[in-house]
């Protein structure tokens, strides 16, 4: 087995992904499809390169060193860098990953997305904010991707995370066997749990597969010990309606365990530029981010049976309830 | 000379006789060939009183007298003033931008803020 | 925003504004009918871009009356010879009263006038008859009025006379703006204040002067001893502190004589009479006695720090107003119920809007350095009492609910953080900086407590007392501990270390051989060599400063003398000597502030790991970028900016650079010895002297070109340079000790107004804070205008025209600064995004 | 160079270099010395780009840092 892992970030200084100040772990890869996704370059389970188009100064070096005919030639920088413009850089199917042009590139538009780290390297990364998490109850959240596909791994960061005294937050979709997903789950503090949509069929339609193993996985995970907090995306047309939500609220409330909060994500497409560096159209680039005012009411849908709840997840909202540590 | 009196020479010119220019007319003339719009000239980064250093020219050069002396080694700057005469200056190069704007910064070349420059750009 | 008609505006609620951040408006909303009144009839002092504004007129009254009386008294002692001129202004300036204003004094004969000091540096004076629009019509007249005084005053000012006996050499190279700024002397300088012994009121002070003299005049009669014969220059100096002292109390009875002539002859609404009446007998009682309550303490207050200004230019306006005052307000407000809350809180706001209408000609380095504003005037908050206990009070509070209100950008608040303030404060200092005041900022008060006595020794229960000398020193107000003249000319242009390490000391843009010749860096064999051509450029450019600063304060008294400041100085007072002389008592706390410090740790990183360590270029090739200011080698340059480990990322290759450079300066600022032989930290700060200086540092190894701005604040990485967020900032400021390693260090950071909206807003910053102080650094200030706003205004400046940010060291006015300051503060990363 | 309001031609050196607005761009305005229009110019081609009005940000998002830092949510 190779030693580690592919990472795509190590952010620092996240307040929205589980109480306080924490570092977030993004994973390579994930076995889900939502069109709405916010990190594109967590999906697939390889390296990748971004052509960042406003850096590129056309100079052709990239196409000098490819040895499989996969870079495009230089056009006008401006002309590249329009709005409008469909150029792009790299032919993605006949890139075979050599690198060759990242190396080639003096300028900094040509970037390798993923890089193989071990369980230390990230525990080193992550300790080095451990002054913030003392003063606000945060530490380290694992995301991505969907850690649960390197279930191996993830188990190895937990335990590393554990001997090193860290607060630990498991950011996971949920789609997964439950013999992987509940070894996980168990040495976690908290774990943020997706839910994309109570309906299977619009489930499907979005994500690319229905919901019953999350559901089922979520009724499994409420009895093995850590906090739950559920993480609710919000789309534009097809999960922003008052009735919709009264419906989550009334299933959550259902579920034979405690919620601690309910998180609601509105979604923005400010991470259209990542699509295009990466070559990809998005379908939902040109739909508008949503104003968070109009979350705020469908808050009120979970607040009405006593949940916890909040627009844009916070950090420190569930830091006033405690009171502080 | 001495290290002390090379310098001294350069303190007189910045704080001597040439520092003080008497009355109103001495202060108002600005003839038409002059150090402040020189591009060689740079303002004073330490005031707007309208004193500055050449680029070219070194300290005991002598553009006033009958016969320019031009002096260019040395430690220190040609120190000289917005006004005066540079009519016999071999190196002189007219400036092509004025900027008595006053709004931008700190460009000691180009800043010329002065009230009695402010009329060339008219 | 702009769109929006006066009439809808007008529909909109408080609470609708504040959602919208519009807290201009807000502001307006919610203040006092008087407050709104004399908050928009203030004249804006502080210069737009490099100008000021259209209708700002030099006064030339003041220097007039001042000039005829000093002639007059031609060839006595100076301090006496002053006394006589600061009286005959004081007796002779025309007074006026604002309308609905409660505190009385303005520096100069009109609102709309500012004055100067021609008896600092001739250059000023001629800079003053240069400049155009300040000039008052009739411009003729104005100009030859200005030429008599110019061509007086021409060699005779406090920094001509120190030229001619600084070291040649020195005064070209200081003169020369490359390497330093300031003035050395206290004809522009700032000074901190006991007002523990001020407000014992003039007349105790007078008569403590008089006992003095008499002792003093009967010793001369006494036995014939070298002892004897000091103590004759003293009684002159004790004669001009009472002649100032009595001028002062008969400057604040014309005011009384003023007020109550309105009040009896002219005013018909009985309620203003009233306030005339008040204002009459408040200026009847100081500062000639002391205050008895709040109107009389904040008029006290008002009345000496006008004074000082007619003595010499207070660059600074060093203060610690919640503490001086907090008893009064609490015995007016708590305990007697003499004033409302509401009453008291217009007292306050008038207080901020006086101190912003104070205004004093800078000449153009400093209108750069500090764009937008008339001075650094940072007020101190909050902090310790002497015996250590939480010193925060309802003043403190009252201070911080009024800035809100009048939104000024002069003066500003520094707040003194300690782990016991309560709740209650710290959420005061949230929302001012919520509110986008950019203040107060925040200082470590156990940190720079400790700091005060590491570098100067001062005892723990004075360095307790300290308040902000300028925008980031702190220094004490007691006895000993009080600093009447900052060194205020010992202020480096760091990046010419770097600079002149790389050209062997040469000055291309002053065209000088400056620094020391440390040889070619072509010729170096490693990293160190290199490192040890750094420091002697180091040691060279702190000692020049440092040599000119220490003459002009000993010498202070001599050239200048301080009649007013003196007779104020407890230890002035006692020892019959200038309060500028350093040999009354006086502890020492000076300090060097470094302008453009954080370009010499990345510049060095990027040589260390190119050059030497990874030999991806020769020092030559770097050589010939510089030379060449980068054009034409944009490749290369990209690559030094992207590529090299850069500060404030928490990347140990370049922070143990830096920790490197700061140990070195603070071994040499124990080497380098003020007058009264104390050390000389360094003190990372820029105001905006990085806008000022961008065109006077050539081309670095950091990546910028001559004609860039240079990095924005203190210790703060270079804007955009910071990617990993500002966790990653605080680390690499926490490397190194805020005690031992600096005087202070200044940090900006830009957070998001979105992110730090509402409770869990105010709870996130709590625990940044909380882990600020953890890591023991000094300083930190926000911005919290979102880069749209900001953009928006640069457009549309009239519409925009209340929109504050900090800039480096104290808040301007976002439209008053110029353009590359503006894409500069852009520029600086918004710290996260909510 | 030529400057894209007033067609103004020489070479780069002669067109007054402002500044820098981003260190890591290599965007830098400059003014040209006929017109005194500001101008956004690229120095890797040495080409004048736009003119430079107020409130824009010519030197663009180069970084790709700007707007992005929030997109944390999985």
């Amino acid at each position: 087995m190779e030693s580690g892992t592919l990472v795509t970030e190590i952010q620092r200084f996240a307040v929205n992904d589980g109480p306080g100040f924490r570092t977030n772990v993004f994973l390579k890869g994930c076995p889900l499809r939502c069109q709405w996704c916010h990190n594109p370059e967590t999906i697939a389970p390889h390296r990748e390169i971004y052509w960042k188009r406003r850096s590129c100064a056309q100079c052709g070096a990239c196409l000098d060193a490819c040895p499989n005919d996969a870079v495009n030639a230089p056009i006008h920088p401006f002309e590249a860098r329009r709005e409008e413009s469909t150029y792009h850089k790299i032919i993605r199917d006949r890139c075979d990953l050599c690198l060759k042009c990242v190396d080639a590139c003096q300028y900094g538009a040509l970037e390798i997305v993923g890089t193989r780290l071990s369980v230390n390297e990230i525990l080193d990364e992550v300790e080095r904010d451990r002054p913030f998490y003392d003063n606000s109850g945060g530490g380290m959240t694992i995301s991505g991707g969907e850690p649960t596909a390197h279930p191996e791994f993830v188990v190895q960061l937990i335990e590393g995370a554990r001997s090193r005294g860290l607060h630990i937050c498991l950011d996971t979709n949920g789609y997964c066997q439950w013999d992987i997903l509940g070894p996980i789950v168990q040495s976690v503090d908290i774990v943020l749990y997706d839910l994309k949509h109570l309906d299977s069929v619009k489930h499907a339609e979005m994500v690319g597969v229905g919901n019953e193993l999350v559901l089922d996985n979520l009724v499994k995970i409420l009895g093995t010990g850590p906090e739950i907090w559920i993480r609710h995306p919000i789309v534009p047309d097809y999960s922003d309606s008052w009735g919709y939500h009264l419906s989550v609220a009334e299933f959550l409330d259902r579920l034979p365990g405690r919620i601690q909060r309910i998180d609601l994500l509105p979604f923005h497409n400010w991470c259209q530029d990542k699509y295009s560096w990466l070559g990809r159209d998005w379908p939902l680039k040109t739909t508008e981010s949503m104003d968070p005012s109009i979350v705020e009411l469908l808050v009120e849908a979970y607040q009405a049976r006593g949940f916890a709840a909040t627009t844009g997840g916070s950090g420190f909202e569930e830091f006033v309830v405690r009171g502080g540590h | 000379m001495s290290r002390r009196d090379k310098w001294k020479s350069a303190r007189d010119a910045m704080m001597g006789p040439l520092a003080r220019a008497k009355g109103v007319k001495n202060r108002e003339s600005v003839p038409e060939t002059c150090c402040g719009k020189c591009q060689m000239w740079s303002e004073n980064a330490y005031s707007s009183e309208g004193r500055g250093t050449c680029r070219v020219l070194k300290m005991g050069s002598d553009l006033n007298s009958n016969q320019p002396t031009y002096v260019l080694e040395g430690e220190a700057g040609l120190i000289s003033y917005f006004n005066m005469d540079a009519s016999r200056c071999t190196y002189f190069t007219k400036m092509e931008l004025i900027d008595t704007d006053g709004t931008e910064c700190s460009d000691p070349h180009f800043r010329r803020a002065l009230r009695q420059m402010k009329k060339f750009n008219e | 925003m702009g769109q929006r008609t006066a009439q809808t505006e007008k529909a909109l609620s408080v609470d609708e504004l504040a959602n919208r951040r519009e807290w201009w408006s807000v502001a307006q909303k919610t203040r006092s009918k008087r407050l709104d009144y004399l908050r928009k009839g203030v004249w804006k002092k502080g210069a737009i871009g490099g100008n000021y504004a259209p209708g700002i007129k030099i006064d030339l009254t003041l220097p007039q009356l001042f000039t005829e009386k000093w002639q007059e008294q031609e060839g006595e002692p100076i301090m006496l010879q002053k006394a006589h001129a600061i009286a005959h202004v004081l007796d002779n300036i025309p007074i006026f009263i604002t309308d609905r204003s409660q505190i009385m004094g303005y520096i100069g004969s009109a609102p709309h006038q500012i004055v100067w000091h021609w008896q600092g540096i001739s250059m000023v004076n001629e800079e003053i008859y240069n400049e155009e629009g300040i000039i008052p019509e009739p411009e003729e007249e104005s100009l030859e009025i200005l030429a008599t005084l110019n061509d007086y005053w021409g060699g005779r000012t406090a920094v001509d006379k120190l030229a001619r006996i600084l070291d040649p050499e020195d005064a070209v190279k200081f003169m020369s703006g490359a390497i330093g700024w300031g003035t050395p002397t206290s004809a522009a300088t700032y000074s901190t204040k006991d007002f523990t012994y001020i407000f014992k009121g003039f007349e105790a002070l007078l008569a403590e002067i008089e006992e003095r003299m008499e002792e003093t005049e009967q010793k001369l009669q006494g036995n014939p001893s070298p002892q004897l014969l000091p103590l004759y220059d003293k009684l002159p100096r004790w004669e001009a502190m009472q002649i100032v002292l009595e001028a002062s109390i008969r400057y604040a009875k014309r005011y009384a004589r003023l007020a109550r002539t309105l009040a009896e002859h002219f005013e018909s609404d009985p309620t203003r009479k009233e306030e005339l009446l008040r204002i009459a007998e408040t200026c009847e009682r100081v500062p000639a006695k002391p205050p008895r309550n709040l109107q009389e303490s904040l008029q006290f207050d008002h009345f000496v720090q006008v004074l000082a200004r007619y003595e010499t230019f207070e660059g600074a306006w060093p203060h610690r107003p919640d503490y001086v005052h907090g008893p009064y307000y609490d015995k007016d407000v708590n305990q007697e119920k003499r004033l409302t809350k509401e009453e008291a809180l217009d007292l306050v706001g008038e207080h901020l809007i006086r101190t912003y209408e104070v205004g004093i000609f800078a000449p153009k380095w400093a209108r750069e350095g500090l764009q937008g504003i008339t001075g650094t005037w940072v007020w101190t908050m909050g902090g310790v009492k002497p015996d250590g206990s939480d010193a925060c009070n309802d003043m403190t509070i009252a201070y911080m609910q009024a800035a809100r209100l009048v939104r000024v950008s002069n003066p500003t608040f520094g707040f003194r953080w300690h782990p016991k303030v309560k709740d209650e404060v710290l959420r005061e200092c949230f929302e001012c900086i919520r509110h986008g005041l950019g203040y107060p900022s925040m200082r470590n008060d156990p940190v720079l407590v400790a700091n005060t006595v590491h570098w100067y020794g001062h005892p723990v229960e004075e360095a307790r007392t300290w308040v902000h000398q300028a925008c980031m020193s702190p220094c004490p107000t007691t006895k000993y501990g009080c600093q009447p003249m900052r060194m205020a000319s010992a202020t480096a242009n760091c990046a010419k270390m770097i600079e002149y390490a790389l050209h062997d000391g040469y000055d291309p843009v002053v065209n000088m051989q400056m620094g020391p010749k440390t040889g070619d860096p072509r010729q170096f064999k490693d990293f160190e060599e290199f490192f040890g051509a750094w420091v002697k450029q180091m040691e060279w450019l702190r000692n020049i400063l440092v040599r000119t600063v220490n003459l002009g304060r000993v010498k202070d008294p001599e050239f200048f003398g301080r009649p007013f400041l003196s007779a104020i100085y407890e230890r002035a007072v006692e020892t019959g000597t200038d309060a500028c002389d350093p040999s009354n008592g006086e502890r020492g706390n000076a300090w060097v502030t470094g302008f453009t410090w954080v370009e010499n740790a990345d510049s060095l990183a990027a040589i260390k790991k190119f050059v030497y360590d990874e030999k991806k270029y020769t020092m030559d090739q770097l050589m010939e970028a510089l030379n060449a200011n980068w054009v034409g080698y944009e490749e290369m340059r990209l690559d030094f900016v992207k590529n090299a480990p850069k500060w404030g990322n928490d990347d140990d290759y370049v922070d143990d650079l830096m920790v490197r450079c700061l140990r070195e300066v603070s071994r040499h600022a124990k080497e380098n010895k003020c007058p009264s032989n104390n050390n000389w930290p360094l003190l990372p700060e820029n105001v905006s002297g990085n806008i000022h200086y961008a065109n006077l540092v050539g081309a670095l190894p950091n990546g910028r070109r001559l004609g860039d701005a240079l990095y924005d604040g203190g210790i703060s990485p270079g804007p955009g340079l910071d990617k990993k967020g500002p966790t990653a900032v605080l680390k690499s400021c926490g490397k190194f000790d805020h005690v031992t390693d600096g005087r202070a260090f200044l940090l900006n950071q830009r957070l998001s107004p979105t992110q730090l909206s509402g409770e869990k807003g105010y709870q996130l910053w709590k625990a940044y804070m909380k882990t600020w102080a953890d890591l023991g650094l000094d300083h930190v200030q926000f911005n919290m205008v979102d880069d749209a706003t900001l953009r928006a205004a640069q457009k549309d400046p009239e519409k925009y025209q209340e929109v504050i940010v900090r800039v480096a060291g104290y808040s301007a006015h976002f439209v008053d600064i110029s353009r590359k300051t503006q894409d500069n503060i852009i520029q600086r990363t918004v710290q996260g995004l909510g | 160079m030529k400057c894209t309001e007033c067609a103004f031609e020489a070479p780069i050196g002669k067109f007054r270099y402002l500044y820098n607005a981003r260190i890591d761009s290599s965007i830098s305005m400059r003014q040209c010395p006929q017109c005194e229009q500001w101008l956004a110019v690229d120095e890797l081609l040495g080409e004048a780009q736009d003119a430079v009005h107020p409130g824009e940000a010519p030197w663009g998002k180069s970084a790709g840092i700007e707007g992005l830092a929030g997109d944390s949510q999985g």
